[in-house]
């Protein structure tokens, strides 16, 4: 079992390799944005299997600090840093 | 090699990143994720040299990088805050030629 | 008593006469002309013979007065008042500065010829040479100014050499005293030292060939200076001449260049009195033959081992006599302007060179002041300041890496 | 401390505290002022009168403070030290008076005053310093005081002398202090003694000791304008004529000479000095800057500058007389140091009185004035006739104490450079008189003078009564406690074998 | 390894896949809101089948419930940000993609 | 040690070095931004496998998510402030010689560290034997709060620093923003609660397990980052006294234990091992407070009393 | 000494909390941040002696922190070098404190407090800290409160030199604990005494001190590090300046001083006499480069500030001086100490008086400078007088100072430094009085005199005078130096 959990693991960690192309081709900010987004629950994801994988419990409270603050640097991307579309960021 | 050894030389490659990004980059905000790139890979090096011991880990260094991330945190606020306020001043992000040729303000 | 008072009488002649010629005394002063030759009068009349010592003056100085030295003193007198009464004849406006002056070379005068050692001697020999130098300036045409500037650089010369030859002979003896320059002078030195005494004086006395300052002056300068030429700085020098050299040592050479001199001076200017037909001239050349004639006799003594003791009393009287002579003759004689000068100062030649040897020494001297350090800290200037402030760029960045990388990898190796 | 040692700092202090209490003396309270100046210029002069008395009956003062370890501060007043202080003294009181005078009116008379003190302060230092650290001290304080009074006019002008001047002092005051800190290192002591103190030391590093000496003269030779350390010198004429007369008669130019004397006699001493064979190669040095100074002098127009080419050449008679090494020539250097300093003294405060009362600063402009002032220039006329050497004003005296010192060691050609020397000398001196007194001023001649005098008694009588000491120090050359007299004495007590 | 440990590992694997489809869907989608569509079958999906693949390894009620906090929590933030984003980039006239 | 996790320590290790040279690289700023967030997951991912899970939440909390949403907010002003034309920020200006040189460095430092790898000395043994000291049975809340207790004080205060720092630069003035629409409000109103629990527990956890005062912080911090970001201010009167009460609370209350313990003659920061454990909760408690209050103020930038009447 | 007067307090643990609790006050309650901040740095000074005249009786004062000791906790220890530092910020706080009350408004003067209590308690903080970590955090607290207090006039000169700043001492104290973290591992502790004596050389020694020297030295602003110092402390307000100069350039180099005399030098087979001879080139090359760029500088405080750099150099020649003896030589560490009491008593009057200057005039451009001789005298006398101290010139502090390192460097026969002290010297010179020069002298463009309170003039005189009599009393106060290097061959000098 434990091996599976640290199968689990790597193939999260390069699914989430994979997913970082997104964050480099973009082309919107928008796209990089949700990219980082699966980021977060992937990496949730990843501290799950690990705290089952090693018993430590603390890993879920790690967790749990990534969901609840997943959507902080998503709403400030939202709110504040999304430039306006004549930007250059978004251009293709 | 043990894991610890990964991430305490991963440490030390981000110390010359952030090192190389600190001197070439132009761009502040650019300037400030270098440093806490750097700061990234110290504290890796600190954690990650005391690798797997037989009593568990260390708590000395786990302390001590906490407290470095915070002071990070309070670096990169304050530098953040700066940066704005010097662009604010002389409408660049860079401290790029900006001799302080004017007297400062009494 | 006595002896107290004639001190005080010798101090006074040569003090009072200075303490008069101040302006603010001299106007203040009725006849002040006769109150400063009071003194000397007075001492002259009343007095043998006295001394008085003073260790304590310079080197150690002594004034006296004897019969030889009456005599000259009385020479001085009796010119010093003639020259003063030419000299209230004079512009109103010149009258002070002259007064001033002659007083200055009465004191000078009488100071040469009371001194008892040579650096007293010499000390009042810069008084009175100064002080003729004024007067010759002062009142006379460009004549007199030209014959005034060969005059000065002919004393400063001398002055100059009778200091090497006052140092050489205080080296030679310790001895700082007429009376003691007689006994050691001896071979190489004694010529060098007799040879500085006489260039000197001969510069001084104007014999000839140095003679050309004495006949420019002798015809405009103003006639108070013109009376006192041969009684003051000509006799004077001669009176040095005798005073500094050990006469009846046997000095040879010295003897023979005084004979020669004093003759050649002689025939010269009794050729060229013959020569001119001007009698306003021939003052002059008498006056420069009067000196040769003397320097004649002075270098026979001198040349002489023996046998001029007898001489002695008489060398001052003559000295007195040579002085008062060309005063009598010149009296009544009107100064010749400049501008018909004729004869050239045999110097001229100096003057033509002169001006390149002048330019030569500038370029030399700008060569030098190229040598000088480096210039101070450079001015802040308006230039300065556009270039400058900080400039940091990202090389600094680098360089810390670099530096960062050199301790690193040598403390690993 | 020796009983008596507070002297020597009631000496220091006499100028010092007035000195800090006149800097906060508002402008206008010119009687205050000048009070708290004449009272510290006298009493200073009878402290120092005190100590002369003492000291030519045999006391000794001396005053040691730890600095350093192993480095004290000393003052001690030898006959030496009391000669320097005592033409120091004299002449701060007479130029006191002078500057007051001067200054009459201009502004920042405080500041000036101030600085003035402290610039006195520091040339009693240099001259009581018992030894080098001390000497340094002091040496270092002088060039600091002295700047702001180069500079008093606040002129782009006088900016630029004072950074002339301190650019040569301070290069100076760092070789001093090199070959201080060396010697020291060497030798473990730096405390001045009659023969010197590094005899023990010229086996092991005899090329050693004569580089020290030639970082040491180098040091003080800058301040004693030895060519070709001399070009702050003429630049340094911008300053008012009481600071010139200062900088070039008493306080600067002296304490370079006096550490010469110090550094050939009481450092390495006179034989060891002449047996490291650098003795001559200073006396030359000297030579060359009496010529080149004398020669620079002549092509001068400017009355201030001619002087100063003159105390340029001057002032090295005095390294000369040190550097022949022999009793009667030292004599001759060290009585120049006061004659030398009344003669600049009188001159500098006459050329002061043409600037002040006539506005004369050329000498192309000088024709008639002896007229107009005539005992301005009667004083110059004196002085400059002792700068020629004329018997009997006192320049005669040390000349000749000097050839005789150079004849008796055997270095005859010194007589030709001091007759060279007063050839030259006359060149310059003689037309300035001839200018002053036998020629018609020009145009409409000079301002009239007021109230009959030619000028102010403050400006008037310092040069007088210098001219007459001036004077007095040759014709009365024997008399007790005359200059000559106690350089014999002080010749007497530190060589062996003149009596 | 007992039953539930073979459900477990199931559900463990389908969660990865969704996982794997979802960034294969952010990789290879051609505009952003059908990149969100992606997006959210991880966000939900995969993480709620691992979870409940944990959850049954878990042995406890009260780790069960935290995880399904963990995931409930991370639906919130999903949902609301992929509104969010939706939302934005209609605002900014981000086109669509069209065939 | 498998191979497998070999390989998640060499793929974590890996993807840290890459996302740190493509964050500082690539060309677009808010790109690298991103790639720094996600930078800051992996680091989090880090620590759990080194076995620091305390660290890892600080890193969750602080480096991830708050840095990020700093950052964020940052380059929003930025991109208002500057010009478009100035902003252009890249240059592409990696160049070889000194790459090269840092590269030669870093290999030095590597051969340094793997010289340490073998035995590397620890306190762990220390620590675990004055542990039942100390009040908690957290060893790194032991270390941070008792042991170097000190270190902590300090800490506290560079941030309430940072804060003041900040204030004294009079940053550019807010602007209204755009109402926060439906969805947003109702994450608020759901998360907001969840938050502030998620911080009381995290600070209750840290006696004991890892958590502590600045996990908690910063989970109550993103609360406040979060209501600000919905539009969300202080009410005026809030703004004063209040607000610097909460910011300067922590650090101050921790001052005040330390002149206490100094006054009953102990030396600095002595904790009575009776009291310890309440101690420690206390200023755990004040500092959460200060430390959530500080970094969302400092998030904001400004001084909260600068606010425009709404 | 006398325990009577002064009961057994814990004094360093005072030292540090009083100024951080006064900024922590100040913070709360603005309006009283004045008082706080006056009473607070008067109060420090009182603290300094108490744990003066401590250190007096017992040598060296050890603190450990929460009762912990060694190698669990921290220890703060109180000896004589770190007197010396702790006095020169309380004198030079103090009177910066006082010009600081005068130099704001009072609007401005509420910010500024409680950062320079912050300032005050790091650098009192760092003296008193025997631990490496803590030492990195004092650091950083200092280096952010520096930071923040350069940019505290807001303008965009101030704001780039902080930025610069800030990057760079952020730096500095990253790879300072890089150095730390291999030691820490390298030996298990972080308490100065223990890694004494467990520190063995070795690559990890070797690499530590390599990282731990070169941050320091950027915080210190060693050549060639120093590029963010003038811009720095010539655009912050003058007390900042002033502080930054004196004080906090002097912290990091304390901290190298410590590692260099306690961990580093004493371990044999290290081959620190490299680093040292690395350490002295660096400080010749910033002497004379810092003298020449100061030279060259338009404006008094960037001059000012590049001389900072220039004397940070004569700082760092003691390192090779130090470990060519093979033992340490407390000659040149006394020098060292001594030219740092010297130079921060003397550069914090520079910076103040350049202040003034600033106040008066509305710029510091040297060639405008227009008659301040006449209208500041006291500032004018300051600049002079602390100048003097500056050039190494008698007969103040910084003369003693360079007297004593040269006397090291000739007696080891470092002819290198010898030469480069006094090139240096007359440089510095040079730029002082290119200053000095031009209060004498009118600007093209004359203005009227602006008023400067009296309290700012007579603060950077009364630090300037300190300077001075500094070079009065060395036979009183080197003692106090040689207890701080500890004893050694002081009896060889001659």
């Amino acid at each position: 079992m434990p091996d599976l959990y640290h199968a689990l693991t790597l193939f999260l960690l390069l699914n989430l390799g994979a997913g970082l192309w997104r964050v480099v081709r973009g082309p919107t900010a928008a796209d990089r944005m949700l990219a980082a987004q699966l980021f977060g629950t992937t990496a949730v994801a990843i501290l799950l299997v690990l705290a089952q994988a090693g018993g430590v419990a603390a890993l879920r409270d790690v967790a749990l600090v990534f969901a609840l603050l997943a959507a902080v640097a998503a709403v400030a991307f939202v709110r504040r840093a999304w430039p306006q579309p004549e930007d250059e960021h978004d251009r293709p | 090699m043990s894991a610890a050894g990964f991430y305490a030389l991963a440490g030390v490659a981000l110390v010359v990143l952030g090192l190389y990004g600190l001197a070439v980059q132009a761009h502040l905000l650019r300037k400030l994720l270098a440093v806490n790139i750097l700061g990234s890979g110290v504290f890796l090096v600190l954690v990650g040299l005391g690798g797997p011991a037989d009593a568990g880990p260390d708590p000395v260094p786990h302390a001590m990088v906490i407290t470095g991330i915070v002071v990070a945190v309070s670096a990169t606020a304050l530098g953040l805050v700066l940066m704005l306020k010097l662009t604010t001043t002389s409408g660049r992000p860079t401290l790029e030629d900006d001799a302080p040729r004017e007297g400062p303000e009494a | 008593m006595t002896e107290l008072l004639q001190g005080i009488g010798l101090w006074l002649i040569l003090a009072w006469p200075l303490l008069v010629a101040l302006p603010d005394v001299y106007r203040h002063l009725p006849q002040p002309w006769l109150l400063a030759l009071a003194p000397a009068a007075l001492l002259l009349i009343t007095t043998d013979a006295a001394t008085l010592d003073m260790p304590w003056i310079v080197f150690g100085s002594g004034l006296e007065l004897d019969s030889g030295r009456r005599w000259l003193l009385g020479m001085s007198l009796l010119l010093w008042l003639a020259a003063g009464r030419l000299a209230a004849r004079l512009d109103p406006l010149r009258q002070p500065a002259t007064f001033t002056l002659l007083l200055i070379t009465f004191s000078g005068q009488v100071g040469m010829i009371l001194a008892s050692e040579p650096v007293g001697f010499l000390c009042f020999s810069t008084l009175l040479g100064y002080g003729f130098f004024g007067l010759l300036v002062q009142g006379g045409g460009a004549g007199a100014r030209r014959a005034a500037r060969l005059y000065i650089a002919a004393l400063i010369l001398a002055d100059l050499l009778l200091f090497e030859a006052l140092l050489l002979a205080a080296y030679l003896q310790e001895a700082q005293r007429f009376a003691g320059f007689d006994h050691r002078l001896e071979g190489e030195t004694a010529a060098l030292y007799s040879g500085l005494v006489l260039l000197a004086f001969l510069l001084k006395a104007g014999i000839w060939p140095l003679h050309a300052w004495v006949t420019a002056a002798l015809r405009t300068a103003a006639p108070p200076a013109r009376l006192l030429l041969m009684g003051g700085p000509v006799v004077m020098a001669l009176l040095g001449l005798w005073r500094w050299l050990p006469a009846g040592q046997g000095l040879e050479i010295a003897g023979q260049v005084c004979r020669a001199l004093g003759a050649a001076a002689l025939i010269y200017a009794l050729l060229q009195a013959l020569r001119r037909p001007q009698p306003a001239r021939r003052p002059g050349w008498l006056v420069l033959a009067l000196g040769g004639a003397l320097l004649l006799g002075f270098g026979q003594v001198l040349a002489a081992a023996h046998g001029w003791e007898g001489a002695a009393g008489l060398v001052p009287a003559l000295l007195a006599l040579a002085g008062l002579l060309p005063a009598l003759l010149l009296w009544r004689q009107p100064a010749t302007p400049a501008a018909t000068l004729e004869d050239e100062p045999p110097w001229t030649w100096l003057a033509r060179v002169q001006p390149r040897l002048g330019r030569l020494h500038r370029r030399l001297l700008d060569g030098l002041a190229h040598l000088r350090p480096p210039r101070p800290l450079p001015p802040v200037t308006a230039s300065s300041l556009a270039g400058s402030g900080t400039r940091v760029t990202r090389w600094p960045w680098v360089i810390m890496a670099l530096a960062l990388l050199g301790l690193v990898l040598g403390l690993l190796a | 401390m020796s009983p008596g040692s507070w002297i020597l700092l009631a000496v220091l202090a006499s100028s010092l505290l007035p000195g800090l209490v006149i800097f906060a003396i508002a402008e206008r309270r010119v009687a205050l002022r000048t009070g708290l100046n004449l009272l510290g210029a006298v009493s200073k002069l009878l402290l120092v009168g005190w100590m002369l008395w003492g000291v030519a009956h045999g006391h000794a003062f001396e005053l040691r403070l730890a600095l350093l370890p192993g480095l004290d501060f000393v003052l001690r007043a030898g006959p030496l030290a009391l000669l320097f202080v005592t033409l120091s003294s004299a002449l701060w009181l007479l130029t006191t008076l002078y500057a007051i005078g001067y200054l009459e009116g201009s502004p920042h008379r405080s500041r000036f005053f101030g600085f003035f003190s402290l610039c006195v302060t520091a040339s009693v230092g240099v001259a009581l310093a018992g030894n080098l650290l001390t000497f340094l001290l002091f040496y270092e304080l002088l060039t600091l005081s002295t700047y702001p009074l180069v500079v008093h006019r606040g002129t782009e002008a006088a900016r630029r002398a004072g950074q002339s001047y301190l650019a040569y002092t301070l290069t100076g005051g760092a070789l001093l202090l090199a070959g201080t800190l060396w010697l020291y290192s060497l030798a473990g002591t730096l405390e001045f003694t009659a023969t010197g103190f590094v005899h023990g030391l010229v086996d092991d590093h005899r090329g050693a000791l004569i580089l020290i000496f030639w970082l040491l003269i180098a040091g003080v030779g800058v301040k004693a304008a030895l060519v070709p350390l001399h070009g702050w010198l003429p630049q340094a004429m911008v300053a008012p004529a009481p600071v010139s007369a200062l900088l070039h008669a008493v306080a600067v130019v002296k304490a370079g000479a006096f550490g010469i004397v110090r550094i050939v006699y009481e450092v390495y001493g006179v034989e060891l000095a002449a047996d490291l064979g650098v003795a001559l190669p200073l006396a030359a040095l000297a030579a060359i800057t009496i010529l080149y100074g004398s020669l620079r002098a002549l092509y001068q127009d400017d009355l201030k500058r001619r002087l100063a080419f003159s105390t340029v050449s001057q002032v090295s008679y005095i390294a000369l007389g040190v550097a022949i090494a022999g009793p009667i020539a030292t004599i001759g250097g060290l009585v120049h140091l006061v004659h030398q300093g009344l003669m600049k003294i009188t001159l500098f405060f006459c050329a002061g009185n043409l600037a002040e009362t006539v506005h004369i600063h050329r000498i192309s402009e000088m024709d008639g004035v002896g007229r107009r002032m005539p005992w301005t220039m009667g004083a110059f006329t004196l002085a400059a006739f002792g700068m020629i050497g004329l018997p009997p004003v006192a320049g005669f005296v040390s000349k000749w104490y000097l050839g005789l010192g150079a004849m008796q060691a055997g270095q005859d050609w010194v007589v030709l450079v001091l007759a060279g020397s007063s050839l030259l000398n006359a060149a310059y001196f003689l037309p300035i008189l001839h200018r002053a007194w036998f020629r018609a001023p020009a145009g409409n001649g000079f301002a009239p003078a007021v109230g009959g005098r030619e000028t102010g008694w403050l400006l008037l009588w310092p040069p007088v009564i210098t001219a007459a000491m001036s004077l007095g120090a040759g014709l009365l050359a024997f008399i007790p406690f005359s200059p000559l007299e106690w350089v014999q004495f002080i010749a007497r007590q530190e060589f062996i074998g003149y009596d | 390894m007992t039953g539930p440990d073979y459900l477990a590992a199931l559900l463990l694997l389908a969660g990865a896949l969704f996982f794997l489809a979802g960034t294969l869907g952010l990789l290879r989608f051609p505009d952003v809101y059908t990149r969100l569509h992606a997006l959210t079958k991880a966000d939900n999906v995969g993480l709620g089948l691992i979870v409940l693949g944990l959850s049954l390894q878990s042995g406890s009620w009260l780790v069960a419930g935290k995880l399904i906090l963990i995931w409930l929590l991370v639906l919130l933030a999903g949902a609301s940000v992929s509104h969010l984003i939706a939302r934005g980039a209609r605002l900014r006239g981000i086109p669509e993609w069209r065939r | 040690m498998s191979l497998l996790q070999t390989g998640i320590d060499a793929l974590l290790a890996l993807g840290l070095v890459w996302l740190a040279w493509r964050a500082l690289a690539c060309p677009d700023l808010f790109r690298g931004i991103v790639l720094f967030i996600a930078f800051g997951l992996l680091m989090a991912l880090a620590w759990v496998r080194l076995e620091a899970p305390d660290v890892a939440l600080a890193e969750a909390a602080i480096g991830a998510g708050l840095t990020g949403a700093l950052l964020l907010a940052a380059l929003a002003r930025l991109n208002r402030i500057a010009p478009a034309g100035t902003r252009a920020d890249t240059r592409e200006a990696w160049r070889n010689a000194p790459a090269l040189l840092l590269v030669l460095a870093g290999a030095g430092l590597g051969l340094a560290v793997l010289s340490l790898l073998p035995e590397p000395a620890g306190l762990q043994a220390q620590v675990a034997a004055e542990l039942g000291r100390s009040g908690v049975s957290n060893p790194v809340t032991a270390v941070l709060l008792n042991f170097r207790g000190y270190d902590t004080l300090l800490e506290v205060l560079v941030l309430l620093l940072a804060l003041l720092a900040a204030w004294s630069l009079e940053a550019e003035p807010p602007r209204r923003e755009a109402a926060p629409g439906p969805v947003l409000d109702l994450l608020l109103r759901l998360l907001l609660p969840v938050l502030v629990l998620a911080a009381a527990y995290l600070l209750w956890a840290g006696a004991h397990a890892p958590g502590g005062a600045f996990q908690a912080g910063a989970v109550l911090g993103a609360a406040g980052v979060l209501a600000l970001l919905a539009g969300w201010r202080l009410q005026p009167h809030l703004t004063g006294l209040p607000l610097r009460l909460a910011i300067v609370i922590g650090p101050g209350g921790f001052l005040l234990v330390a002149w206490a313990l100094l006054l009953t003659g102990r030396p600095l920061l002595e904790y009575p091992p009776a009291l310890a454990g309440a101690l420690i909760l206390l200023i755990e408690t004040l500092a959460t407070l200060s430390i959530a209050a500080t970094l969302a103020v400092l998030f904001q930038g400004s001084r909260p009393a600068a606010e425009p009447p709404a | 000494m006398s325990p009577v007067l002064l009961p057994d307090l814990p004094w360093e643990a005072l030292l540090i909390l009083l100024p951080l609790t006064g900024a922590a006050a100040g913070a709360l309650w603005p309006p009283a941040a004045r008082a706080i901040g006056l009473l607070t740095t008067a109060g420090g000074l009182l603290l300094l002696a108490g744990l003066g005249t401590a250190v007096a009786d017992a040598q060296t004062l050890r603190h450990a922190v929460g009762g912990w000791g060694a190698p669990l906790g921290i220890e703060l220890r109180a000896d004589a070098l770190s007197l010396v530092f702790l006095t020169a910020t309380a004198l030079v706080g103090l009177g910066v404190a006082v010009y600081a009350d005068s130099y704001f408004e009072r609007s401005q003067a509420r910010g500024f407090w409680p950062l320079w209590l912050f300032l005050l308690g790091a650098l009192n903080a760092l003296f008193l800290s025997a631990d490496l970590f803590n030492l990195y955090v004092t650091l950083e607290l200092m280096g952010l409160a520096a930071v923040a207090l350069t940019a505290f006039s807001g303008g965009r000169a101030a704001l780039s030199g902080a930025m610069r700043y800030l990057l760079a001492t952020l730096l500095g104290s990253l790879v300072y604990l890089l150095g730390v973290a291999l030691l820490y591992h390298a030996t298990g502790t972080l308490d100065f005494s223990l890694l004494t004596q467990r520190l063995e050389a070795g690559p990890a020694a070797r690499t530590a001190l390599g990282l731990m020297g070169a941050g320091l030295a950027l915080k210190t602003a060693l050549f060639p590090f120093h590029f963010w110092l003038p811009p720095a402390h010539s655009s912050a307000p003058a007390p900042v300046s002033a502080l930054l100069s004196a004080l906090v350039v002097k912290a990091s180099f304390y901290i190298l001083v410590r590692l260099w005399l306690e961990l580093f030098a004493p371990l044999s087979g290290l081959e620190g006499a490299g680093t040292g001879e690395v350490l002295g080139w660096l400080g010749m090359a910033a002497i004379l480069w810092g003298s020449w760029q100061a030279l060259r500088q338009p404006r008094v405080k960037l001059l000012v500030a590049y001389s900072t750099v220039a004397q940070i150099g004569y700082l760092f020649l003691a390192f090779p001086l130090l470990t060519a003896a093979g033992l340490p030589d407390p000659a040149a560490w006394r020098a060292v100490l001594w030219l740092v009491l010297a130079h921060a008593l003397a550069k914090a009057a520079m910076f103040l008086a350049a202040g003034n200057l600033l106040r008066f005039g509305g710029h510091d451009r040297i060639p405008d400078l227009d008659c301040v001789a006449q209208r500041l005298p006291l500032t004018v006398a300051a600049f002079a007088l602390a100048g003097i101290s500056i050039a190494g010139l008698p007969p103040t502090g910084g003369f003693i100072g360079k007297w004593l390192l040269l006397e090291a460097a000739l007696l080891q026969g470092r002819w290198d430094l010898v030469a480069v002290m006094l090139l240096g010297g007359l440089l510095a010179a040079g730029y002082v009085f290119k200053v000095v020069g031009h209060f004498f002298t009118p600007a093209a463009a004359g203005h009227a005199a602006r008023p400067v309170p009296a309290a700012m003039e007579w603060t950077a005189l009364t630090l300037a005078i300190l300077a001075l009599l500094l070079g009065l009393a060395p036979a009183w106060l080197l003692p106090w130096l040689d207890l701080a290097v500890g004893p050694g061959p002081a009896e060889a000098v001659p």
